[in-house]
């Protein structure tokens, strides 16, 4: 890799991949735990069973998640737009990364939550702990090591989504080894790249199964 | 728009050395020459910001809604099909150079060669599969509906002895070993250790047909004699500038020089044609 | 809480029929059928029932964890049958649960269980500290506070289950096997305490279990339950006494083991050839000076070889079996005389042997603990007849 | 298998100065603390112990569920400390576990978990299908051969795991507290049971159990645990007769109840205010004939207030409490020429009472059971000394 | 949407679509569950715990998932090329998917494993059954309603994927969505794409809830 032609850039890229992944893993965490936490509680013969707002939810996901992701980019590009002032650019592609990865991770949150032990919840429920607080203290806690492997898988979505961030002229590490790699016949910077990237999940995925063990009282 | 015009978004008036920064959509700045671009602006007192796109449709998009001060990226049959489809108003205000659109084959010597219900890789990107059809068409590979247009697509292939598959244009150099042709964007020729000369068909760059393929700079209508994006335009075609792109396109690249008002004049008749197709 | 107070107080629980049915593709299971049943403040309300008979349905149904099927649940005033699960957690703060299978958390640590419900309930954080730490020093396991269930034996589970469920002193208590995993001497100690919150802060306590023993120390009333339906409900000393189900007449066979098993009769007749006879103590013990005196009397000598005195409900309650060694006429003298004193079941002689009198209980439906070929324990007939004249 | 068999066959399992240490944050549990020990072949073996003790981690070294921290443990002639996994699936292939915690496969019914084992093994199907129904029906759960695992009550999942493990009828089979959920009759079928499969196929049983009864009513030899240690091992009439531990002591003292805790003595004294004596019963029973004969001689007259006799490891055993009531000289003489016969333990008048001797035992380190202010049961002496020299 | 110019081509991208799909799942399944379950029992501690075979596994896992599709299309061109005769077209296509698939499906299936009852392993343990039993016999079935609900994850995944197929020629409903539609200013074609995978999708999540929901023993 010519350090000196690319080296800001690459750095740059660093940084645009940064600031992506960081974001869209808070942003689409939370909205990811709320929205599997909804589908769950709501889910038949659940905490808050609701036929109503299940449908709801489960065809949200269902609507977003097929979408390719850069019709998705264009289709909320005036939703874009209002929340990020700009529809081009690394906020606007962190902006619809969130969605898509909060809508992908709830997926995931539900599908952890499905293998707790019903016992625990009904010995909450006996001690009329509200839905919330079980929620937030017996659904969490009881799931938290799948969860942190959950996050962790999307933590490598994310990462992966970020290289179409270069579509919405984001920028970041997947787009430049695309640019500056791939389009370039550029082998050894698209190497370098998928190299640190590949770093960068091995330490993410190392972290994620050291908290998930401990996370696993077992 | 730069400068004083004030209608482009991430424009502003560098004050600490007092140049003007551009921000200009573009696919593909990973292309060498543009680092060469960006010095000679910033001699010239010129900021240029390279937005880089991996997708075509946006950086038109981006421009309408003057997130962008120019874009460079696409040829006037795009252009036109673009302010036709979308009601928009942007105008090109500089030309940069035509290239050839060849077809090319590891395992035949020449089209005649190339046998019944063989398979031929065709650039899907937006700006080169249209004109990529009408390249087979002229080679007498595929008939298309209507006599061809820049809008065709694989959908409108009437009568075919080959199987035209459309790729990622970076793969249509890697696929000649799978296929028995393939329509190479010039950018890629040399990556596949071949030479523009091997192609065993390809359309001329410098006869009037290519016009519409010719590429230019693009910006809002309000912009069009915007002095700074002007100053860019004659950059381009720096000496400097031109080596770099030429040694990039291994050679086959033909440089216009074409004043902005002919280049609207095209690009309306262009557009006009469009529209009478409905 | 003694066995005085077999007349409960108000009502703090009322089952009025009330019916579980678990839907099922093979058929449906009715769980819990046509229960009415009322459980009075402060009272200790046991229940029994084979394995399966919808002991662990009934208690849920108390706090709601299970929707009756139909029939209405009354519980400290307010009808949790007719209560959405929103205001239902007003009333389950009040009650306390120990789970059949444990249902700790696993992901806290023991003190951690055992703060939650104080959490729930709202307690500061140094009221909590101070009464986690009491609660486990109860149970005996203050050493493991740190651990996490997972690291836990059976019996160590059970006791953070219960020290879970008294956390937060409720006005009721479920307890569903709570001791079925202690040691007898832990056992003991967790009944003394269940006795001691509910002498002394008047918590309700519905005992679920399948140990009679558990019933007859700590317990005031009984309901005996079997396929789904109160078979038998009252005060444990009449129910011990003067067992009316066939259902009730085994468990309390099965805990007082003072009536010889077939099996143990058989031994016994092997080593005691002579007229052996089963003896019912009354409850003011006094009728073994009644033989003492009657054996003098008719020159027959007595051994007494099997059965027990004990206590039922804090009142002396059992039977001897004795073997009797004189002439004919004289212990036939002496069967007779102590016969009009307290009941006299006459086993016969090991060369003319007699069954003790059976249960006439039509109990073929009791599939699911029929043995195939296991051998059968038949208990003795309890006497009910004679024994119920003292019941109070 | 009977009592007499006291002496064990070839060893099938022995465990050579085995400790197993699981390490925690703070401080490691010495679960197993250098148990050494055999089980012969063809023996019911008991392990007996407060909750905690270690009881099932000792059984889960038995088929290398847990390792070893150190030590040697040989099962059926195979080392299986030595043995790598691959190796150890032939031995547990013929040792069948009953799991406290029952342990169930929730995504197979109850036929298909009992028939797993049996697949496992490798048997064709439509044997499997005949055996699977002959185990269900024994353990009375034969018409939940349909339901899956969730919807059965606790006693309900103890039976499959009991069907499960003796499915492919294994050479040992390791109960750990495999009667804890279940109702007397049940328990007493199961018990039944495991006695039959141990008479009739000589497999050898090793029952985990906080039970004395379940120890008494099947063991030929028991092992008491404590910490982690085995602090007495022996035949059960000896243990019985004769504990040596303190920790015995209590088991043994909670399973008889033949003798009045502390509690019940204060209401005895209450109910009856003359003099109180405990008198041990022999094996032959003959000490109430004596009694009988004494209280005639003596002019005492004697009522039989509380104890009991029963059977342990299938001989008679137990006590009896009488009051005595008579000139104060003649119930000295009497007691005198009792104590000659047998072991007579004084308890004094209401007036004057005479605690029973308590137990002179260190037991502070028992922490993991002291309540902090429940009443404590205090186990009275069971006189072993005097007890001791019947032993066979 | 224009009928006669598109029909044509819009079957074909349902068949291509079906094609890519159908055998991603079957084949990205297959290899998921089995590196899934490898990277499971060879976990420390657990039935065939090998830091050396977990080691590789984890780290081909983390190689593969962060690398962009395209640059991942290529990076294994020459494989393809041995293994399916061409790197252009729906054959070559769904290799790459497969294999993308199986590795990101891998990590779902850990993760779901990791929910197990250990106590349920051990009872088999106790029995003598072999790892291989277990895995098919005790694993599998115990976990199957998270897995279900994991397949059903991946299934919307792969038809997301399968919109890069356009890359390599391997065409689709996606790629379909994005050349007649939306690089066409077409939205109605868009759109109409759009429903159709959202109904497919539906569908799918409908069918995975379900059977989850029998699986789940409960
Ligand atoms: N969720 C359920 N779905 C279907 N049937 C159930 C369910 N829960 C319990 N049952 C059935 O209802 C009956 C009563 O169960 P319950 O748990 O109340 O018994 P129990 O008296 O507590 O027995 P045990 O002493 O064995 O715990 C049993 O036959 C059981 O199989
Ligand atoms: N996996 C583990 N990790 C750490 N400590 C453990 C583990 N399993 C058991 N222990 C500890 O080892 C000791 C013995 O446990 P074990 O289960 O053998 O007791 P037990 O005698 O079976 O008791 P119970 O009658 O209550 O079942 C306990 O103090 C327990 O906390
Ligand atoms: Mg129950
Ligand atoms: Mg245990």
């Amino acid at each position: 890799m010519d350090w000196n032609r690319l080296g800001d850039t690459f750095l740059l890229a660093v940084q645009q991949t940064l600031y992506m992944v960081g974001w869209t893993m808070l942003a689409g965490g939370i909205l990811g735990l709320a929205i599997g936490i909804g589908l769950y509680v709501t889910r038949r013969g659940n905490l808050l069973s609701n036929r109503g707002v299940f449908a709801v939810l489960n065809l949200a996901v269902n609507i977003v998640r097929p979408i390719p992701f850069l019709i998705f980019l264009v289709a909320i590009g005036p939703l874009t737009l209002n929340v990020v002032g700009t529809t081009i650019g690394t906020e606007p592609a962190t902006f619809a990364m969130s969605l898509m990865a909060g809508f992908v991770f709830a997926r995931l949150v539900e599908q952890n939550l499905v293998a707790i032990d019903p016992g625990v919840v009904e010995a909450a429920r006996a001690m009329g702990a509200s839905p919330w607080r079980i929620i937030r203290t017996i659904l969490i806690p009881e799931a938290l090591a799948p969860l942190i492997l959950g996050y962790t898988f999307l933590f490598v979505g994310v990462l992966d989504m970020s290289a179409m961030a270069g579509y919405v002229g984001g920028g970041g590490l997947g787009d430049f080894a695309i640019v500056y790699g791939y389009r370039q016949y550029d082998w050894g910077v698209t190497a370098i790249v998928v190299v640190v990237m590949v770093v960068v999940v091995q330490l993410a995925q190392w972290l994620g199964n050291t908290l998930a063990r401990v996370a696993l009282r077992r | 728009a730069p400068g004083s015009t004030g209608g482009g978004g991430s424009s502003d008036d560098a004050s600490g050395d007092g140049g003007t920064t551009v921000t200009v959509g573009v696919v593909g700045a990973g292309d060498a020459h543009w680092d060469v671009l960006v010095d000679k602006a910033a001699e010239a007192g010129i900021t240029l910001e390279l937005q880089n796109f991996s997708d075509y449709q946006l950086p038109n998009q981006a421009l309408s809604q003057g997130e962008l001060d120019a874009n460079q990226f696409q040829h006037l049959q795009f252009l036109a099909e673009f302010n036709v489809n979308t009601d928009s108003d942007l105008v090109p205000v500089g030309a940069t150079a035509v290239y050839p659109l060849g077809l090319y084959s590891t395992a035949h010597a020449s089209v005649e060669e190339i046998p019944d219900g063989g398979e031929v890789a065709i650039p899907n990107d937006p700006t080169n599969q249209a004109r990529a059809l009408l390249v087979l068409q002229e080679a007498g590979l595929v008939t298309l509906t209507d006599g061809g247009s820049s809008l065709s697509t694989p959908a409108d292939i009437e009568d075919s002895r080959v199987t035209v598959t459309p790729v990622d244009a970076g793969q249509t150099a890697i696929s000649l070993q799978s296929v028995d042709a393939a329509i190479i964007n010039n950018d890629y020729v040399g990556e596949a250790d071949l030479t523009p000369e091997d192609s065993i068909f390809e359309d001329d760059p410098a006869s009037a047909a290519s016009e519409p393929y010719i590429n230019v700079w693009a910006v809002q209508a309000e912009d069009a004699d915007d002095e700074t994006i002007a100053q860019l335009v004659e950059l381009f075609h720096d000496p400097e500038v031109e080596a770099a792109h030429q040694e990039e396109s291994g050679g086959t690249a033909v440089f216009v020089d074409r004043p902005a008002s002919e280049l609207q004049e095209i690009l309306a008749g262009i557009e006009e044609n469009l529209r009478a197709q409905g | 809480m003694t066995a005085e107070a077999s007349a409960p107080g108000a009502p703090i629980i009322t089952f009025d029929g009330v019916t579980k049915v678990f839907p099922a593709r093979d058929g449906d299971v009715r769980a819990v059928d046509d229960v009415s049943l009322s459980v009075g403040a402060g009272e200790i309300f046991g229940v029994i029932g084979y394995s399966g008979a919808g002991k662990s349905t009934l208690v849920r149904l108390v706090n709601a964890l299970e929707t009756a099927t139909t029939g209405r649940i009354v519980v400290a005033g307010e009808e949790v049958t007719a209560l959405p699960e929103r205001r239902l957690r007003a009333v389950r703060e009040r009650i306390g649960m120990v789970f059949q299978q444990f249902n700790l958390l696993s992901s806290r640590t023991v003190a951690g269980n055992v703060a939650y419900p104080l959490k729930v309930a709202g307690w500061p954080r140094e009221k909590r500290a101070a009464r986690v730490r009491e609660l486990l020093e109860f149970v005996g396991i203050a050493d493991k506070a740190r651990t996490y269930p997972a690291k836990l034996s059976g019996g160590q589970k059970q006791r953070v289950g219960i020290a879970r469920a008294l956390a937060t002193s409720p006005a009721i208590l479920l307890a569903d096997e709570a001791t079925s995993a202690l040691d007898p001497e832990t056992t003991a100690e967790v009944l003394a305490l269940l006795r001691r919150v509910n002498a002394e802060l008047g918590i309700t306590i519905v005992v679920i279990t399948h140990e009679m023993d558990v019933v007859r120390s700590i317990c005031s009333r009984v309901a005996v339950m079997e396929h789904g339906r109160v078979v038998e409900v009252g005060d444990v000393y009449r129910v011990f006494a003067a067992p009316e189900h066939p259902a009730t007449r085994r468990f309390v066979g099965a805990s007082l083991r003072d009536r010889p098993t077939p099996e143990i009769l058989a031994r016994l007749r092997h080593r005691h050839p002579g007229r052996l006879v089963t003896v019912g103590v009354r409850e003011d013990g006094g009728v073994t000076t009644e033989i003492t005196r009657l054996l003098r009397e008719h020159d027959v000598a007595g051994t007494i070889i099997f059965g027990g005195i004990s206590e039922v409900a804090e009142r002396p309650f059992g039977s001897l079996t004795l073997e009797l060694t004189g002439a004919d006429g004289a212990v036939a003298a002496f069967l007779a005389a102590l016969a009009r004193t307290t009941t006299v079941v006459d086993l016969g002689t090991a060369a003319a042997p007699l069954d003790p009198p059976t249960l006439d209980v039509a109990d073929a439906d009791r599939e699911d603990t029929r043995p195939v070929d296991g051998p059968r324990m038949e208990p003795p007939d309890a006497t009910s007849a004679s024994f119920s004249t003292w019941t109070p």
